[in-house]
């Protein structure tokens, strides 16, 4: 029963805060919930063996072999961790903010979706998890974003509904083909590893599950709506998006199309490794030519998961435990950066580049936390943002030089749009209409967020070796496949 | 040894903290002296390790300390670790000599500025990532350190963000760096792919295993993050420009130490270069490419910090050159020397322009326009200086003589006369354009200088100490000959008396043609701008490389805009949008059909039934 | 012995005159005449086929088809009267909106 | 010869429909509507089904054309006879009198039913009303029930 509480105590947290009286105690239990389940995920951590943490099924095999199955690798596990973290880290973040209970409930509500999705052994509940954490999500941005939330929170549901469905087709179409070669109705992952099947059904299986998948990393043409949801959201609401929901998708592509089909995996490597590329240098580019900051993080965080893509395809251990830590790495950078906007726009209401002036005089201790988190995504060695980068490159070095040489070239793009940004908004000087002068400085609890932010980052950064150990088997098993 | 490495990081991290948390908040002026301190003892602890390498005590001159694992990954395993040979222990001996001094200048030079501890944080991050990067023992270690270096170098440049030329010279400095890297790292992915592991010790052990291309690669990659940080010639364009740094900063940085980290790599990589003869040939030409292109530049300059920044980039050209040769030990020797006494030009400089501070009304450099006649007023400075210019231009008793000539030996071994004449006309440029500089700003005034006629004061007592350190260090370098050659094991330095003689002659034309050009023909240098200033315009564009990166730069950049604006805002966005759209369109079309007309139902009922009656019939 | 062939074409004529009717017409009394054509077609070709093979259940289906299309005829006009007592108006194009 | 017969009222029977279609006025539609019955009726007859004929003249010929006529006599004068005019008077003629002119040339030429080549099954009427009374009758009583029923639309209830 271990793994099933990590979902099932949120789901019962987000309705005894939604039934709270008042605003201040739901904001009060929500934020100690999450401090508690943060420290239960770290505590999972206790009983964790080699490999697979443990099997639990529970009930009897449903129609089609379908069975509640949960169970977690490392990976798995780090990523529940990331988003246990980052919610208490926007519960904290959003403190100030004149919200309903029904706000805090829909964070609980998708942190149990996420840790349901990460944790899903059977593919029928990783599927009902996967839409499920699609609801609290669009009310966070439909009713609680910014100006043009209708619109951004639509095309985000739109657009990710069609990857589930597509997602869906390409389960239903494994299960059956499944049960076709082997006669057998199951949708549990282990049992479907390596199925026997082949040609041109296997591959179109392959392209609807990838294009599930897809939508939800964003890769390159697929993520239109990530600036629009990202710029609509709350702070709170795109840390949680950025932090943990674009890990969906790429731990779709570990946990589902990596082990069941492991050779048209290496057969699509220039494809979806480019695809990588294409991606890192996309964001890059269209970041450097933003105006606004959130929409400028929110490429970013297309180019981190485009390096995070290279190094999945790159099916060697080092390119996908780099993958994975990149994952962790591009939750704490972009995540970072999105509270400091946040708090940016709560002070200032507006988030242009040219709106703001010296801020590195005005308020030294943001400047100092911006530069700080910036540098780390735009992977300055020493801290964690390069370590992912340099695995996931170093990995598809073996696979493929040009695609590492292209990658790289991402990093220089890095310094292209991170360095712009940060003098505009810090060392040049205030325009006429800009809205410097009035700026306050970070108080002690925007502080205590931001110091757990850069210990973790540093952390990463000089000493990555226990959590590589965490991630290491679970990728050397991918790798051999 | 053991205690010694540990003192080389403890110090000056423990100072960086101290200085962020306890002096920051209650005494941002006094935040000097924990990293003087912390210099101090840096400086200590590596003299120490070159005394104890330099008399054998360690076993073949490499001492090696495998600190902790950084991250396994599958097939390899990234290790951090300190590795102090020869080579390491005498730069790191002069980088933490000239840190040291430049530190104590610093806070005269900086004393009044109001973000003091800000200055004093990153000066000594950059120290410390410097030293972290003459240690390190392998190439990803090293590239840790290194784009710290490169971080101080944008934070420092950017020191005063106010001014938009400071905030531009900064990224570039940055990005073009980034440019280097890029190379840097893919050399390391190649190691890494090909054997595994990027341990200095174990690369140039396996370096048969490789195969001829990858080493090639790897080589020319090495090189192109090596031309980055020394501004060789198609990366050099962010030296002249970081001269808007405050001047200990240029001095430290853009002259002593961290352009020297481009050749350290080199000078580190040797055994790997001396299997492609090739790149080492390639680099030999574009050393000597950029140390010309820098010294015709460098003379013919206004702004004193840029002649200097134009020298530090010829005589890194000229580094280039010993390492394309294979003269390891020539390069070596000359950096170190260099490391003094362009320090000390860069030093004396700063003084000069803390003495016109009224008259420069807060620019960080310098024109020669401003200076004119200070020896009277500056008589220590001046000294200093011409010191510093004999032994830039190699007059024999000082450090500089010692080392070129050295560098020349090596180009003559070579057997190359085109090289050779090249090399000794690098000489004779570095010889011109350092006593212009000295004829033009300390003797002899000229109506076109606006010259201090009243009121130039000599700099404060701390800022003359390092002055005359610096002074006696690059005067008696010349002696470190012998001892480096022991500890790097390269064969003791011999004067090959024709050469020494060519060289000298050299220096002495390059002199007798600037005292010509300066002192006998006082206006000649505002003259010639005068009548030519199409030649005066190519000149400050360095050959036009400055304004083609420009232009590069802007295309990226108007690419990127491109790319974002048009494509993503004007017609992916709205083509994804419209598809919903459409759907609507298409939904309210065929509402269309039930308007109401029953004659229409019942014409569809029809004609639905004769569809199907005809397929019905079809089928059988 | 004629084909049947003839009497599908008799029928046949007959039946899509009556669907012409109602789909040209615009009067619904025209359209229930339409409807009352139709029928009949079928009714005679049922008819034919019930006496050429004998088949007396066929007959009896024709004896109920007459009485439900008399039903069915009867339902429609009393509609149409009340439509015209309504709003005097029994043509298709007044009838747009099913509330009024 | 019946079977000729049969088509040529089938045949009537078109010429009628297609006469109804093309009637400005609905009084003429009703006419043939009247005159293609009859046809169809005599058509019954021929095959044999006197008592589906009659059974068509008394129902069909006789209810429902009442019912049309007084749907047409009630209706808006405008609608009635859009192109002012009333059905020209032959085709009522010609709609009552064709079938009795048939029975009378097919019984003088053809004889009684006996001679018709199409042999008839003798008794296949007997049949037919053992069969609607017998297996089918609670057909027939839910048949006429409906009529019943639908009769009961005809009664307005006062507004």
């Amino acid at each position: 029963m271990l793994l099933t509480w990590l979902w099932l105590a949120p789901a019962l947290a987000m309705i005894v805060v939604w039934a709270m009286p008042s605003r201040g105690l739901a904001r009060g239990t929500a934020l100690l919930f999450s401090l508690g389940l943060f420290a239960y995920s770290l505590w999972l951590l206790a009983p964790y063996s080699e490999g697979l943490l443990h099997l639990e099924e529970l009930g009897v095999a449903g129609p089609l072999g379908i069975r509640y199955r949960l169970s977690v690798d490392g990976i798995a596990l780090s990523l529940c961790w990331l988003s246990a973290l980052l919610t208490v880290l926007s519960l904290a973040a959003s403190w100030k903010a004149d919200v309903p209970n029904a706000f805090w409930a829909s964070f609980l509500g998708l942190e149990a979706a996420l840790m349901g999705v990460f944790c899903a052994r059977d593919l029928f509940y990783f599927y009902l998890f996967w839409d499920i954490a699609l609801i609290p999500m669009f009310f966070i941005i439909g009713l609680w974003g910014s100006s043009g939330r209708r619109k951004a929170s639509l095309k985000f549901v739109l657009y990710t509904f069609l990857g589930s469905l597509s997602l869906l087709i390409g389960l239903l179409a494994l299960v059956t083909l499944h049960h076709q070669a082997t006669g057998v109705w199951t949708w549990d992952m282990s049992a479907l590893e390596k199925t026997p099947i082949a040609g041109r059904a296997a591959l179109w299986t392959y392209a609807a599950l990838a294009l599930g998948f897809a939508v939800k990393i964003p890769v390159f043409p697929l993520h239109n709506w990530l600036p629009d949801a990202h710029t609509e959201a709350p702070a709170a609401g795109s840390v949680m998006l950025a932090g943990s929901m674009l890990k969906m998708g790429l731990f779709g592509f570990l946990r589902v199309l990596l082990p069941v089909f492991p050779d048209l995996s290496a057969a699509a490597l220039p494809v979806l490794g480019g695809l990588g590329v294409v991606n890192i240098l996309y964001g890059a580019l269209c970041a450097m030519a933003q105006s606004d900051l959130k929409r400028l993080v929110a490429f970013t965080s297309v180019s981190h998961l485009g390096f995070c893509l290279v190094g999945l395809f790159s099916l060697t251990a080092a390119g996908i435990a780099g993958a994975s830590l990149q994952m962790l790495n591009h939750g704490l950078s972009t995540g970072g950066l999105f509270l400091l906007v946040g708090m940016l726009y709560e002070r200032a209401h507006r988030r242009g580049l040219n709106d703001f002036g010296e801020l590195a005089s005005r308020t030294p201790i943001f400047a100092f936390f911006f530069a700080f988190i910036l540098l780390s995504s735009i992977g300055l060695p020493g801290l964690n943002g390069f370590v992912g980068e340099t695995m996931c490159l170093a990995g598809m070095a073996k696979a493929s030089l040009p695609l590492t040489a292209l990658g790289l070239i991402g990093t220089v793009l890095a310094a292209a749009y991170g360095l712009p940004a940060f003098q505009a908004v810090f060392w040049a000087p205030a325009g006429p209409g800009s809205a410097s002068p009035g700026l306050a400085d970070l108080d002690l609890r925007e502080r205590l967020i931001l110091w757990t932010l850069v210990a973790l980052i540093l952390w990463l950064g000089l000493y990555p070796r226990p959590m590589l150990e965490l991630l290491e088997p679970a990728a050397s098993a991918l790798a051999q496949r | 040894m053991q205690t010694a490495a540990l003192v080389l990081f403890a110090a000056p991290v423990s100072a960086l903290l101290l200085g962020f948390f306890v002096f920051r908040r209650w005494r941002p002026e006094k935040t000097h002296w924990p990293m003087l301190l912390s210099c101090a003892a840096v400086t200590a602890a590596s003299l120490w390790m070159c005394v104890r390498i330099h008399d054998g005590f360690i076993p073949d001159n490499v001492w090696e300390l495998p600190v902790y694992r950084w991250a396994c990954a599958g097939s390899f395993v990234l290790e951090f670790g300190l590795r102090v040979d020869g080579l390491s222990a005498a730069v790191l001996g002069m980088v933490s000599l000239v840190s040291t001094l430049i530190h104590l200048y610093a806070v005269g030079y900086m004393a009044e500025d109001r973000s003091f501890n800000r200055f004093f944080l990153y000066f000594h991050f950059f120290f410390l990532s410097m030293v972290g990067l003459l240690v390190a023992d392998n190439y990803l270690q090293m590239y840790v350190f290194w784009e710290g270096v490169g971080l101080a170098s944008f934070l420092l440049i950017g020191f005063w963000y106010e001014k938009a030329s400071a905030r531009a010279a900064a990224w570039k400095a940055f990005l073009t760096n980034r440019i280097g890297d890029l190379g840097f790292m893919l050399a390391v992915f190649l190691l890494l792919s090909s054997l595994g592991t990027v341990r200095f010790t174990d690369v140039f052990a396996r370096l048969g295993d490789l195969p001829h291309g990858t080493l090639y690669a790897v080589a020319f990659l090495l090189f192109m993050g090596a031309a980055a940080k020394s501004a060789q010639f198609p990366l050099h364009v962010w030296l002249p420009d970081a001269m808007e740094g405050p001047t200990p900063v240029s001095a430290l940085m853009h002259a002593a130490t961290m352009v020297t980290a481009g050749v350290f790599l080199m000078a580190r990589s040797m055994p790997l270069l001396r299997e492609v003869p090739g790149v080492l040939a390639m680099i030999a030409l574009v050393g000597l490419m950029t140390s010309l292109g820098a010294a015709a530049v460098a003379a013919t300059r206004k702004d004193l910090k840029r002649v200097l920044a134009y020298s530090t980039v010829s005589q890194l050209g000229l580094m280039m050159v010993a390492i394309g040769t294979g003269n390891l030990f020539g390069a070596v020797f000359h950096l170190i020397t260099h490391g003094f006494f362009k320090a000390l030009l860069f030093l004396c400089a700063g003084s000069v322009i803390h003495a016109l501070h009224e008259s420069l009304n807060g620019a960080p450099t310098a024109s020669v326009d401003d200076a004119g006649g200070l020896a009277r007023k500056l008589p220590v400075t001046f000294g200093a200086f011409l010191i510093g210019a004999l032994a830039l231009s190699g007059i024999p008793p000082l450090a500089g003589f010692f080392s070129k000539d050295n560098i020349l030996e090596g180009v003559h071994a070579t057997g190359s006369l085109g090289l050779y004449l090249l090399s000794l006309l690098v000489a004779a440029g570095s010889s011109v354009y350092i006593f212009r500089l000295l004829f033009l700003a300390f003797l002899g005034e000229r109506p076109e200088q606006r010259g201090p006629k009243a009121h130039a004061h000599e700099p404060g007592f701390r800022m003359k100490v390092p002055i005359l350190a610096l002074a006696v260090f690059s005067a008696a370098a010349g002696t470190l000959g012998e001892p480096l050659a022991k500890m790097l094991g390269a064969a003791a330095p011999h004067l090959d008396l024709s050469i020494s003689f060519a060289a000298l002659g050299a220096a002495a034309a390059g002199i007798l043609l600037a005292w010509w050009a300066a002192m006998r023909r006082p206006s000649f240098d505002w003259k010639w701008r005068r009548a030519q200033p199409e030649l005066e315009r190519i000149l400050d564009d360095d050959f036009g490389w400055q304004s083609f990166t420009a232009a590069c730069a802007g295309r990226v950049a108007a690419f990127s805009r491109r790319l974002s604006d048009s494509w993503e805002k004007r017609s992916w966005d709205p083509f994804t949008e419209s598809l919903a759209d459409t759907a609507v369109g298409l939904g309210e079309n065929l509402t269309l059909l039930s308007r109401g007309a029953l004659n229409e139902y019942l014409w569809w009922i029809v004609v639905g039934a004769s569809v199907l009656a005809g397929a019905v019939t079809l089928c059988f | 012995m004629i084909s049947p062939a003839w009497v599908w074409a008799i029928s046949g004529s007959l039946f899509i005159l009556g669907a012409a009717f109602l789909v040209l017409r615009r009067q619904l009394i025209a359209m229930v005449i339409g409807l009352e054509l139709m029928i009949n077609a079928a009714n005679l070709n049922i008819v034919y086929y019930a006496a050429r093979r004998g088949d007396a259940a066929g007959l009896a289906v024709a004896f109920l088809v007459i009485a439900a299309a008399a039903a069915e005829a009867v339902v429609g006009l009393s509609l149409i009267l009340a439509l015209l007592r309504s709003d005097e108006a029994a043509e298709t194009d007044r009838l747009q909106e099913l509330a009024d | 010869m019946t079977e000729a017969a049969f088509l040529l009222c089938g045949a009537g029977a078109v010429v009628f429909a297609a006469l109804a279609l093309f009637q400005r006025t609905l009084y003429g539609s009703a006419l043939c509507l009247l005159g293609v019955l009859l046809q169809v009726a005599g058509a019954y007859f021929l095959a044999g089904a006197r008592l589906l004929g009659l059974l068509q003249v008394l129902v069909y010929a006789g209810a429902v054309m009442v019912l049309l006529v007084i749907a047409v006599m009630s209706s808006p004068p405008r609608l009635a006879r859009p192109f002012a005019g009333t059905p020209p008077a032959w085709l009522g003629w010609l709609a009552l009198l064709l079938p009795f002119a048939e029975l009378l040339a097919f019984l003088r030429l053809a004889g009684p039913a006996d001679g018709a080549p199409w042999r008839w099954t003798p008794g296949l009427e007997t049949q037919t009303a053992s069969l609607l009374f017998g297996a089918y009758a609670p057909l027939t009583e839910a048949v006429g029930l409906l009529v019943l029923v639908a009769s009961l639309s005809i009664l307005r209830e006062e507004p």
